[in-house]
């Protein structure tokens, strides 16, 4: 489906995305341009369809209508996994992870997998441990390597969650409400280390309700309302728009 | 390698490995503790049976069950058997083909029984006979009638019935047959149970009667556990069959009966294997019996003398005369106990194969009559038919043996 | 796991990991524990012919090695994936049947008649699995009975082909042995296919492709959005536990000789399986063949004692239960849970699994102050979210 | 085949259908309020069979009575198996857990009455087993007609009850978003206990039908169960009406598949429907919800 080389600023796009579930629009006619190499925010209030739209861009859910491409390449109704080997990584609202399994086990289980013939090549590879260990570093829960996901604290399991996406490399990243249920500290060296890594290039995109981390931390942010997007723009033009003071305040 | 060493898997599984293996001895191995020895001058004669007591065939499985627990205690009020009291060893093999070579296989080599009477059915005879022929037993059965028992090559093998399933009908075939043509039936409707020995008796009249011209206009067969027989029910009614065949064992003959009498189907002639003689076969139909038919091995009233004698003790002891599954059961216990009481040893070894010697040359007075056999352990001799005729099951074929005449057309039920 | 100050709760700790060297100690003598321990096993199932006073109690054991062979193979989908299926015994019938069958008509010998089934049973299953991998859970168990109950049906109404309620009698591969010595043949055929299978869940267990399983059985969603192709790690998952199980079925068929559709295509035989992997464990190696000697040694002992009446499934009825409320990790971790709380270090670990996971995480992201206040029609308008995810791997 | 067999089976098809509707909208019941999947559904059928036959043998009197004990003794055992049994699963694992649970508990009854009652075929003879009446050409059995009568009383009172009663409203609620429901404050926990109950009051009336115009044995139940499996999910997990129109349809179909094809082959009638679901419409024919998810 390419067709020329994709423009190197291309990222996400989607065009006229719509979902319904059983006649009520979760996402209606939603186009949309991500930033490359930005850190993009997607807000709205509760019920705006954000999260139906992140799972549409995932592949999570089949969409109804509309088209989502990456770097110019049509992904509508892959399936997950091909989107996330594509290079999306995303993580979940309610940070999922696998609870009976190591810290370092969650990591190694996020390896890429693209050549067959290395499936059943032990897991513990070295330099995938290396790998793993320097994310886990990163994140600063490598003295927890060893113990059962489960036991981790949330905060914990968020870096975590971060981690085993970075762990495929991914060039886009999909955070769904990353500083969600998490305390003021963690919020803010999650917010640090979201910038550290669009530094060193990856696109962002983040879905958040924490006002103040989406406005000090995103270049370009996207309100959504009944779901589609109703004003874009850095944070301080969205900040301004009335329409979006009326979607949040509501009447 | 990393340093890291901490194994994925657990560590323990090596002794779990350990422990099964161990447990695997120590569980089977107290389980044979209790096998006995047999063999002493003394020590009774323990008879090794397993019968189907639950599943599709526990109703003839529990009549097999009392004819041989009535043969063994009437032996052993007579003395026993080489002076030796019987002990039955019964097992339940839930009319299950794994469960019934299980069965044996414990009861011959754990158990040491002395010898093996059959089970019932011919789908649990054959690999029943395979276990006891692999363990050189004599194995007389009651039950396995059809013919794919005696072409499986069994040297040890012997139907304790006067003939196989196949002729259970002959005398009744040969009656229609010699019917004059306006008397005659024209169609003949067959249902029978996914069994060889069901099939063997009702294909055994289907087929004659197809060969003497007679249309076969509906032919129908089910599986063992079915219970729904109003769409068979249904076919035989609209197919209008002057006659109906069914190739049955007990309840779904019941069940056929009351669904052809639900749609008001009045056939002339009705057969149905094994079920009629059963005694509780009445009151199930709600005892609109009249001019039912079916072959049977058996009648109380015989004469041979053995005969007058099982009869006058069963019904004594149950109340109810033998039925056709406790008189098979008995021939079986009287054919071994000649061929034990001929040859003087009752013991696995040497001796069992003197008892099947033995039987193959020789003639057996039973309460079926006299029954020999030819190499692969067929019966040689023929079925009576039966009808109700005034509410009772009587013998009306042959003519020689009859005791009411044949009613034909049969009265609507 | 194995090393308890591994599993301390740690939520905030800041301690340093611990120690590699001090892991590393505690482990050559694991080493040789585990080996020595192999050995034994190894050893005592190769004398068990020998050791046994008769030959009933051989075929006793043939018979619990073969309900090991088919409870490993299942564990290979329900272990490594979490899928439940209660409909195997197709599998394990297709196995016995097709060998059977390719020995009557087509004249092949025995063993090439056993391998050439296990490959048929293999293509059968990629269309069944494309079809009942379509769904989770409760659907999927759904499925997989249904499967074995349409089997049933066919194999007892096609008569002509199989044989129909009448069974197919499969011709001895040793017409020559005595009973005895064709079990003790068939005692090594089976455990050898055993070793087989359990090598080849020790290689999955520890490969990339094994942890993929796993990652499923954890989270399914989440493993697909980590780049998993989890459709086809499944698929691959379900044929090699079928071929297995059709295998074990062919080669029971080889030794029994006497096939019924309705004992070979029966419910009951593929619930064994999951009692049998279940109450050993279905996240360790040898957990299924530990249950099949426990199961496997109790039916035959309850079979054989309380023959004549079916307090056989009463009892099988009572420990599925009993494993289903009270143990379901099975013998093996609540032995190990045991031994531990003997042991020198304590360490209480809260189980938590996937879901429950997520209504904590769900109720901590509730507390947030930076959440919105919640609306109720958030959830409902956005269902696909899946936050009462119900299979977890198990 | 002639038409008068065609309408014959028909009308078996009808009356089959309208017992398979009552059973597997008691089935559908459960998952709708547990996520449950209750394989011991027909083992309680057949237990409420063997007891009209056991009432009928001791008493003598007609086996319907029996329904005045068997109605609300199930009801109560439905309500004690949620209590006691089914929420002590983890709800993370509940609906794998609750099929083995259940397939348990489907074991534990099958013995139970191969314990009690033995292992042989049983059947009620009444004096009017064998009697029927004609109606346009077709000959109807009138046990049947009574079983039909039962299941289709039973089903509408089902209807009535979850459509016009409060507790009705709550369990509906409960069924379709048990979350919303309890925000609003029902106490779902009590509805699913109540929910099961009468799920289990369906296989009450169910069995006491079979039991007029059947052979019974334990192990029958294996035969029950994997067609209303095939039903609730051809009518949609969950969805009472979608069981109810599956019911029907695939009684009708394996009536009428019957007549040409013998009663082996028409019984896969159901599987090749649930297959044929599963790859056309995973979540089922007539509503209810993704069957994927469950």
């Amino acid at each position: 489906m390419t067709t020329a080389a994709p423009p190197a600023t291309r990222n996400l796009e989607t065009v006229g995305l719509t979902k319904s579930f059983g006649g009520v629009h979760a996402v209606r006619d939603a186009t949309v341009t991500f930033r490359h190499g930005k850190i993009n925010a997607l807000i709205g209030p509760n019920g705006s369809g954000k999260t139906t739209f992140f799972n549409c861009v995932t592949g999570m859910i089949k969409p109804d209508a509309g088209t989502v491409t990456f770097r110019g390449e049509d992904i509508t109704r892959r399936a997950p996994h091909k989107i996330a080997q594509a290079g999306i990584g995303r993580s979940f609202q309610l940070c999922r992870i696998f609870p009976r399994m190591t810290v370092l086990e969650n990591m190694l289980a996020a390896v890429r997998r693209t050549r067959r013939r290395e499936l059943l090549k032990g897991a513990r590879n070295a330099e995938e441990i290396d790998k793993a260990r320097a994310l886990l570093v990163r994140v600063g829960i490598d003295h927890l390597e060893n113990i059962e996901a489960r036991n981790l604290s949330y905060g914990q399991q968020k870096l975590l969650e971060l981690a085993g996406v970075l762990m495929g490399d991914p060039d886009t990243i999909m955070l769904d409400e990353p500083a969600g249920g998490v305390n003021p500290a963690l919020v803010g060296r999650i917010g640090t280390l979201v910038q550290e890594l669009n530094a060193e290039g990856r696109t962002f995109l983040v879905v958040e309700h924490n006002m103040e981390m989406v406005m000090s931390l995103s270049h370009h942010v996207i309100v959504f309302d009944r779901g589609g997007p109703i004003a874009e723009g850095s944070p301080a033009v969205v900040q301004s728009d009335p329409r979006v003071l009326e979607a949040y305040l509501g009447v | 390698m990393s340093p890291l060493h901490t194994p994925l898997h657990p560590r323990r599984r090596g002794v779990a490995a350990a422990a099964c293996v161990a447990a695997t001895a120590l569980v089977l191995t107290a389980c044979s503790d209790d096998g006995e020895t047999g063999g002493g001058a003394d020590d009774p004669i323990v008879v090794g049976i397993s019968l189907p007591l639950t599943g599709d065939f526990s109703e003839p499985g529990k009549g097999v069950q009392r004819g041989y627990e009535a043969w063994a205690e009437f032996i052993n009020e007579d003395g026993g058997l080489l002076g030796r009291q019987v002990e039955l060893k019964i097992l339940d093999d839930q009319s299950s083909a794994d469960r019934v070579v299980q069965d044996y296989e414990a009861l011959i080599a754990q158990d040491e029984v002395d010898l093996v009477f059959g089970p019932f059915s011919t789908r649990l005879v054959v690999p029943s006979a395979r276990v006891a022929e692999e363990y050189g037993m004599l194995y007389v059965e009651p039950a396995g009638a059809a013919n794919e028992v005696f072409e499986q090559g069994f040297e040890n093998l012997f139907y304790a019935a006067p003939a196989v399933a196949d002729d259970h009908y002959n005398y009744l075939a040969e009656q229609i047959l010699a019917m004059p043509d306006g008397e005659r039936p024209q169609t003949v409707a067959v249902a029978s149970m996914d069994d060889p020995f069901a099939q063997g008796t009702a294909y055994g009249l289907r087929d004659k009667l197809a060969e003497g011209g007679l249309d076969v206009v509906v032919d129908e067969v089910y599986p063992p556990n079915t219970t729904d027989f109003s769409s068979i029910a249904a076919k035989i009614d609209d197919s209008g069959a002057d006659m109906v065949i069914g190739g049955t064992q007990y309840q779904d003959a019941v069940n056929l009966i009351v669904a052809l009498q639900q749609l008001d189907y009045q056939p002339q002639l009705a057969a149905f294997s094994t079920a009629p003689t059963n005694p509780e076969f009445a009151d199930a139909i709600g005892d609109k019996t009249e001019g039912i038919l079916s072959p049977t091995g058996y009648t109380e009233t015989a004469s041979w003398p053995s005969n007058v004698d099982f009869v006058k003790r069963y019904t004594e002891l149950h109340g109810n005369p033998p039925g056709e599954d406790e008189a098979n059961a008995y021939t079986t216990g009287q054919v071994v106990a000649a061929a034990v009481e001929a040859v003087g040893c009752a013991e696995q070894g040497e001796c069992q194969q003197q008892l099947i010697d033995w039987l193959r040359e020789n003639e057996v007075d039973t309460v079926v009559g006299p029954l020999t056999w030819d190499e692969t352990g067929k019966p040689q001799g023929a079925h009576l038919i039966q009808q109700y005729v005034d509410g009772e099951i009587q013998i009306v074929l042959p003519k020689d043996a009859q005791e009411a005449e044949l009613i034909h057309p049969k009265p609507k039920w | 796991m194995l090393n308890a100050s591994d599993a301390r709760p740690a939520p905030g700790t800041s301690g340093r990991a611990p120690d590699d060297r001090a892991v590393a100690a505690g482990r050559p003598w694991g080493r040789i524990v585990r080996v020595a321990a192999l050995v034994v096993g190894v050893a005592l199932v190769l004398a068990f012919p020998t050791m046994v006073p008769n030959a009933y109690i051989l075929s006793a054991g043939i018979v619990v090695v073969s309900y090991a062979c088919t409870a490993t193979a299942w564990n290979f989908m329900g272990g490594f994936t979490g899928y439940v299926s209660l409909g195997h015994a197709a599998f394990f019938g297709l196995g016995a049947y097709g060998t059977g069958l390719l020995i009557r008509d087509v004249g092949l010998s025995s063993f090439v008649a056993w391998i050439v089934a296990g490959a048929l049973v293999l293509l059968v299953t990629i269309p069944v699995g494309i079809a009942a991998l379509r769904v989770r859970g409760a659907s999927f168990v759904i499925v997989s009975i249904a499967f074995v109950l349409i089997l049933l049906l066919v194999f007892q109404a096609w008569g002509s082909f199989t044989g129909g309620s009448d069974g197919l009698v499969v011709p001895r591969p040793f017409p020559d042995l005595l009973r005895p010595e064709h079990h003790q043949v068939f005692f090594y055929l089976f455990a050898a296919l055993l070793a087989v299978m359990l090598v080849v869940w020790w290689a999955i267990d520890r490969s990339r492709f094994g942890t993929g399983l796993k990652a499923i059985r954890e989270d399914e969603d989440k493993a697909q959005a980590l780049g998993i192709p989890t459709r086809n790690y499944k698929l691959v998952a379900y044929v090699v536990s079928a071929t297995f199980t059709g295998l074990a079925g062919g080669m029971y068929a080889l030794w029994f000789g006497d096939l019924d559709p309705i004992f070979q295509f029966s419910i009951m035989l593929g619930s064994y399986m999951v009692l049998m992997a279940l109450l050993g464990g279905v996240r360790h190696l040898f957990g299924p063949a530990l249950g099949a000697l426990i199961v496997g040694s109790g039916l035959e002992y309850f079979k054989l004692e309380f023959g004549d009446t079916q307090l056989h499934l009463v009892a099988t009825a009572l420990l599925l239960g009993l494993v289903v409320l009270f143990m379901p990790d099975g013998i093996i971790p609540a032995v190990r849970a045991l031994l531990k709380r003997f042991g020198p270090e304590d360490s209480s670990i809260r189980e938590v699994t996937a879901a429950e996971l997520l209504e904590r995480n769900r109720t901590a992201s509730h507390d947030a102050p930076s959440r919105d206040t919640a609306s109720t029609t958030a959830a409902a308008t956005a269902p696909a979210t899946p936050t009462t995810r119900q299979e977890d791997g198990r | 085949m002639t038409g008068t067999l065609l309408f014959q089976s028909l009308v078996l098809g009808v009356l089959l259908g309208g017992l398979y509707a009552l059973l597997a909208a008691g089935l559908t019941l459960y998952f709708g309020v547990m996520r449950v999947v209750m394989i011991a559904h027909s083992a309680f059928l057949i237990l409420a069979a063997y007891l009209a036959w056991f009432f009928h043998q001791q008493t003598g009197m007609d086996p319907m009575l029996s329904l005045v004990i068997t109605v609300p003794l199930f009801f109560a055992v439905g309500v004690g198996m949620q209590r006691l049994l089914i929420t002590r699963l983890r709800p993370a694992t509940i609906t794998m857990m609750s099929v083995l649970l259940t397939f348990a508990v489907a074991l534990f009854i099958e013995g139970m009455i191969g314990f009690v009652w033995g292992g042989t075929q049983r059947r009620i003879q009444l004096p009017y087993s064998g009697d029927s009446v004609s109606f346009f050409g077709a000959q109807i059995a009138v046990v049947k007609l009574i079983a039909f009568g039962l299941a289709a009383l039973s089903l509408a009172g089902l209807y009535l009850l979850l459509k016009h009663s409060r507790f009705g409203q709550a369990l509906r609620a409960t069924i379709q978003h048990r979350e919303a429901a309890q925000l609003i404050g029902i106490h779902t926990n009590r509805v699913a206990g109540f929910g099961f109950g009468i799920g289990l009051a369906t296989a009450a009336v169910g069995g006491t039908a079979l039991s007029l115009d059947a052979t019974i044995y334990p192990s029958l139940h294996w035969h029950w169960i994997g067609p209303l499996m095939a039903i609730i999910v051809v009518g949609g997990l969950g969805s009472i009406p979608g069981a109810a129109i599956a019911a029907m349809i695939l009684g009708i179909g394996q009536s009428l598949l019957q007549v040409p094809l013998g009663t082996t082959w028409a019984q896969t009638i159901f599987y090749v429907a649930l297959f044929a679901t599963l790859m056309l419409r995973p979540q089922g024919f007539f509503g209810g919800r993704l069957a994927q998810r469950f």
